[in-house]
């Protein structure tokens, strides 16, 4: 199992969540988050101060699947994710250990979905 | 280039207002406006009456001027949260430019006294000249007969002035360049509205043929609403508002700011309506506030039975507009209808602007806040409804006077949007437009350190 | 089904403003309000007197208006921002339903001339008819000895009566349906307190005895409150509020709505105190401002020092409620008491009311924005207070129309509110609470895009 | 022993107000204001004029009573989104302090009648004892010839009172403990104020001087600003601020707050100027209005077009600043200047306010709302430029009048705040500057719920 | 070591915090998050245009622990979070390499608690 | 490959910014959380009753880096975070399988920086 983070520009949430759903995976966990990346920032002006804004807001997607599904998972994303320009995220995948569905308490693979 | 460009338009502002100053000097001299009250006389009865009309027409006064924060509000409200500081800015711009256009030019256009241009008999335009001048008898009973004086007559009208732009704003938010809507703004409130205004209240061809808009139905709500449609059909919806043939809701950032600014708006209206009967004659002006008041209480009432049985949930944004609806409606024949007609042409307006509002969608005329089915669609069916529902008014010359209204401020407004469009530009980026207008175009949050989804 | 109530409830509100519509035109042509002003004969002195007088009565009703946005932003910033559509639908219905009652039946209820129900020599119960009827001298200086016209008079008590509602949908914020506060709303300001407010008001029996409220501590604000308490009574308290015996506060959204709300309710003041002096008399209004300022400031501080020293910390929340506290605490005898006694009375309202939430938390009744405290039992303390520090008035009268009050208005509530619960059901689902009742009741949320932990 | 402070802070208050009521019951019997109305006389002119006039002045009165709420506004919504609820609390105690101890104290150092410090011909101080007394005649026509009566003149004077303290409070946001402000500003308003006050409005030295300020560019709100100044200096700035020689902003967290607020101040002004004609005669209010409304309009288009061409982007906090700055500037000639000079006076303060936000920040002086720039230094602008756009007016006394008020309060409100440093301290700690004066001085967060980056 | 993350519904966060301080697991994180699961979301109206809302607000918990806390922890989770309805939420254990404690730099299972 | 997480107080949030950036890591995400430790919260009072609040307003930052830079990137945050006070916060380090930039689908260490 995997858990797979994903940075993404918030305009792209439906279409990522879309492009997720398309592949069969329709669980996921959403967050905003202030990110700092090749994407420079930029300056903001403050009664007369101006100062570099360098936390751009973004989208952090939380998605735990089934090995089997990692590819089509990050493909998923990137795809619908991807402009080209700097400022489009990352995708981190970690090991899931254990997985638990809260309401009949199974475990592992079958809870994930 | 672009650092040339805005020191110009400071230059401009600059000489606009110094130029003014030695004039002033002149007029100075000759008014004094504060100085000469010597007072020897005893006290009249029209003294005492002059001068509680005027305490109540500038009380109208800033009942109308809170309307500017009342309008800021509801728009900033029923927007989304990164297009805030944006919004706000436009308001507190328009007020501005409002106030001084009308100083600059508006007033001596709306009641320019004489027309100059005059075809088939028809008083189209005319101009008494720039900046205000009371005269001799400005500042006395003699000047309206007892009502108000020459400034309050100013700060009255200026207040009405503004309100017509700020309308345009709501429609054309969160993707018009500041720039541009600034530019549109100053020329629709310094030259359209007070021109078309004096059609009727300026005593031109519209109120000669017996044309009847008592507090700005037409004169004020449409004229803003065909500004409003014209800057919609020509900016286009929002980023992703119909996309795939759905329609995606762009939901309001506020509910408690929306409310707010509706409540103000309502408040402000008894100045608005209250303050067109031009005095504080008790009849009329608590007969008006009556009507207003009971207009608006059902158009609230008209917009929730309509939004319950057709969107299923009661919705509060159209609740809202519902009570605007009402507003708008009864402004043409306050004074004109009996109190239960007023109910009814509150009522009427409420459902009215739910289908109108659901309609346009449909359509695909994207007007975040509603302003085009508020101020256009029910400012039009208030016009009618005075010819409607009070025998001393025809519904066919009110049909006129709103067709006259309508084929003028359209193509007005079309026009400068289209040259905006194609000079300057009027639409922002796209990525301006995702990342919002705040940062876009001012460089600024409105909620810093609130961590929202946009 | 459902859908079919729906249905019936526009079917119902439509025939009744369209039942009026012919009655209206008899009335049209009755009255003509705006048209007959020929205004031949001089001004006299009289004249300038009820125009001055009208103007403020005028200037209180909106005053009074602007109360309603008050309590709805008061109430609003108490309670959790996952109700705040509800709370800003049901404050926005309130007006609406207020103003249209009590033209329909309301004026005339608690205005009935001749009272038809006096049961040993008390006159209970009196109605003048539906509808509005200004009669013949009704917008004239005649009707009211120059003091104000018919619709002034009208429209002032309409802006009154929607506020003893109000007071009741604070109390049972975020928990009762929609739809069942509506029709308890319609019925508490249409029939109960209109009945009740003759009593006193409209020459009833309790003026006959020389009971005394100047402008409502008992006749506008306990109404509300014993409303209020009732509901509290049988809703019984908020999901999670008093879990294993302790208690649980549930922290209010939006520290700055609920101020612009305090703030918004004593601007309101000076014209419910201001414009219960029924005139712009000079003196009693200069006064009773005076009186109405202090007793809030007083109030303010009252409940500044009692919280500091009581919670340690000086609690925002409990010093606004000590500014309304004073407000209702001097509105018995805002005219009455002398400046320095308006103080004391709104200093001890002010450290009333932090007892009296600490105490209703105790004893586990659950009121999120201390309607109870500020309304019914600072209502009482003022109108008690009014017999203390008045040498005009008796305390032991003062009690006994308190009482009578609570021996009508609390039952009559409370019965209201049972009918409700054993038909349509008076509270929302469990889910619904938690998930809030904006989503629930109206299917969107007040804070589009913000994060909030609920 | 913190317990203990808190405790003799209550009965010392509580003693204040119970100690003024055996000394009421002589009032009350002495004065008796509503109830020996016989009213037989026929109406004259004279008395509707009085009757007008007084209406005025407490329309003017509670407008000037909004702006409170302005100011708490626009304090919240230029601050930190964690020291909202103390901003509120200051602001809600101020006014209360501000009109207690006008009653208590102020009015009668203001208006002292004799004076009884004089030093080399110039009338210093005078005091007319404890509390009010309108005497025989305060409620009458006779009190101000017919302009109003004592009480509106108490209460219209009053909430002017608190208005100095208030602005003091946006300067020293942030940092300062909620204990010494309180204070700090009880003896401001309670002393300062109303001593500074009567050298001009008492008939004190510096209107015998010919010394002109209409409505309190300098004695209101420069005399708020030197206070403002003297904190800032004292408590230095907020930590982070100016931290490795560079400037850190610390943006507000409610732009659509700031906004309400600055559309409330502009309301209230309509009241703060145009009810220092002191009566409602037409010719001078409405010119005042119109004064009034147009400075502020060209203060935002001069802030409007410094900020965009100074920083490249418009600055809305700026714009605010500007349409406040426009003003303040013509608050001191508001009756005497041109309309044409009045928008050039508002226009020049737009642009100064700016440079001055901008300069302060330079020499690091944090001053989170920019009082100081808008009240002090536009304060001073105005008050000379009512000198040099009047031909009434001297520039010199003008000069001569503002250092008078700088040389008395600076180094009053200095000395205060200097000794409330030495004993109980001045400022929280490091830890509560950083978690917020919300959670440190109340120990409750203004926006429950939502989630801030802080 | 482990990383325990836990989607709960928001309402049932103090019952997790006190199962898990019941079970002598005293330090966590909490974040707001929007999930998208087998709960199906809802249906909202905004001006006339029904929409499906179906990110729906939830808690997310971090709570790291040592490994022998591993059941301790999820058991106390599931046993404050279920009510047996859809929508009660999901648990998801990692391998956690390292742990610091900032304050004295302590490294490892005892920076944990 | 590592993802470290880390909690600290809001206000060192600038300060960690820059230590992590001195230290050549100039890429991170930055969220809002409530926190609960050893840092015992404090009592607020609304409406008269007491109640203590024990989540703490926290920033949780995330940093994805290669393993060689592990170290450097605990040294920074704790230098940047540290005041030596209770509440100074955790640092948790995770292993990170796989990282994908999105504008360019490149995968793996190539794609964190
Ligand atoms: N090494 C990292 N650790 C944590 N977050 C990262 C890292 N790199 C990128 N991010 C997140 O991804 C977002 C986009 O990164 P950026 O470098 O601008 O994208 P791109 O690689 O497409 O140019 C950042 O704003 C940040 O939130
Ligand atoms: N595979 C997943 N990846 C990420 N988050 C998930 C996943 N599955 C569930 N969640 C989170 O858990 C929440 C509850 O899931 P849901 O399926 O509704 O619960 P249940 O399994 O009890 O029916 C979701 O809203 C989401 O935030
Ligand atoms: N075991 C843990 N699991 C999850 N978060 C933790 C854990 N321990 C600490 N934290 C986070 O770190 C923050 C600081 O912890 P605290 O114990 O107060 O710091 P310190 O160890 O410096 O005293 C907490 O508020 C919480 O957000």
């Amino acid at each position: 199992m995997k858990l797979v983070i994903a940075y993404i520009q918030p305009y792209k949430l439906d279409d990522v969540k879309k492009a997720l759903f398309d592949n069969g995976i329709n669980k996921m966990s959403v967050m905003t988050a202030l990110g700092c990346g090749q994407q420079m920032g930029y300056e903001e002006n403050y009664r007369g101060t101006p100062f570099e804004v360098n936390l751009l807001k973004k989208v952090r997607i939380e998605v735990a699947i089934n090995q089997e599904f990692e590819d089509r998972a990050i493909d998923a994303i990137v795809q619908g994710a991807k402009t080209g320009n700097i400022g489009d995220g990352k995708i981190f995948v970690l090991d899931l250990a254990e997985c638990v569905r809260i309401r009949t308490s199974e475990k592992g693979g079958v809870a994930i979905g | 280039m672009e650092k040339w460009r805005r020191i110009g338009v400071l230059l401009v502002l600059g000489l606009l207002v110094l130029g003014a100053a030695p004039d002033a000097i002149a007029q100075d001299e000759a008014v004094e406006p504060a100085a000469e009250e010597e007072e020897a006389a005893p006290i009249t009865a029209a003294d005492a009456m002059f001068t509680v009309n005027n305490t109540w027409m500038l009380v109208a006064t800033f009942l109308v001027f809170i309307m500017h924060l009342g309008f800021a509000s509801l728009e900033a409200g029923l927007t989304q949260a990164k297009n805030t500081v944006n919004i706000l800015f436009k308001n507190t711009g328009i007020i501005a430019i409002g106030l001084l256009t009308y100083w600059l030019c508006g007033f001596n256009l709306m009641y320019p006294g004489d027309f100059s241009l005059i075809i088939a008999g028809r008083e189209l335009f005319g101009f008494a000249g720039p900046m205000l001048d009371p005269g001799e008898a400005g500042q006395t009973a003699a000047y309206a007969d007892g009502a108000y004086t020459y400034y309050t007559d100013f700060i009255f009208q200026a207040m009405f002035a503004a309100t017509a732009a700020t309308i345009v704003s709501g429609a054309v938010a969160e993707r018009i360049k500041l720039g541009s809507f600034l530019i549109f703004s100053t020329i629709y409130v310094a030259l359209i509205y007070p021109i078309a205004g004096a059609w009727h209240w300026g005593q031109g061809f519209l109120s000669d043929m017996g044309f009847y808009d008592f507090a700005g139905s037409t004169l004020v709500h449409s004229v803003g609403g065909w500004g409003a449609l014209a800057g919609v059909l020509i900016l286009g919806p929002r980023l992703g508002k119909y996309s795939n043939g759905s329609i995606r809701p762009i939901a309001g950032h506020s509910m408690p700011l929306a409310t707010i600014g509706v409540f103000l708006l309502w408040l402000g209206w008894f100045g608005f309506n209250g303050g067109s009967v031009l005095s504080a004659d008790p009849g009329p002006v608590s007969f008006v506030f009556v009507t207003t008041a009971l207009a608006a209480a059902a158009g609230i009432i008209g917009a929730m039975a309509t939004t319950w049985i057709v969107e299923k949930k009661p919705d509060l944004s159209m609740v809202l507009n519902g009570s605007l609806a009402g507003l708008v409606g009864i402004t043409a024949g306050a004074d004109a209808v009996s109190v239960n007609f007023a109910i009814l042409i509150g009522f009427i307006a409420g459902i009215i602007v739910v289908f109108s509002v659901i309609a346009l969608d449909r359509i695909k005329l994207d007007d975040p806040v509603g302003a085009i089915s508020v101020h256009l669609v029910c400012g039009i069916w208030g016009t009618l409804a005075a010819g409607i529902f009070s025998a001393d008014h025809s519904v066919v010359t009110q049909a006129i006077g709103v067709v006259c209204y309508g084929a003028f401020c359209f193509p007005a407004a079309a026009l400068l949007f289209l040259a905006l469009k194609y000079t300057i530009g009027l639409r922002v980026s796209v990525e301006e437009e995702r990342g919002g207008l705040d940062v876009g175009e001012h460089g600024m949050e409105a909620y810093g350190g609130f961590q929202i989804l946009t």
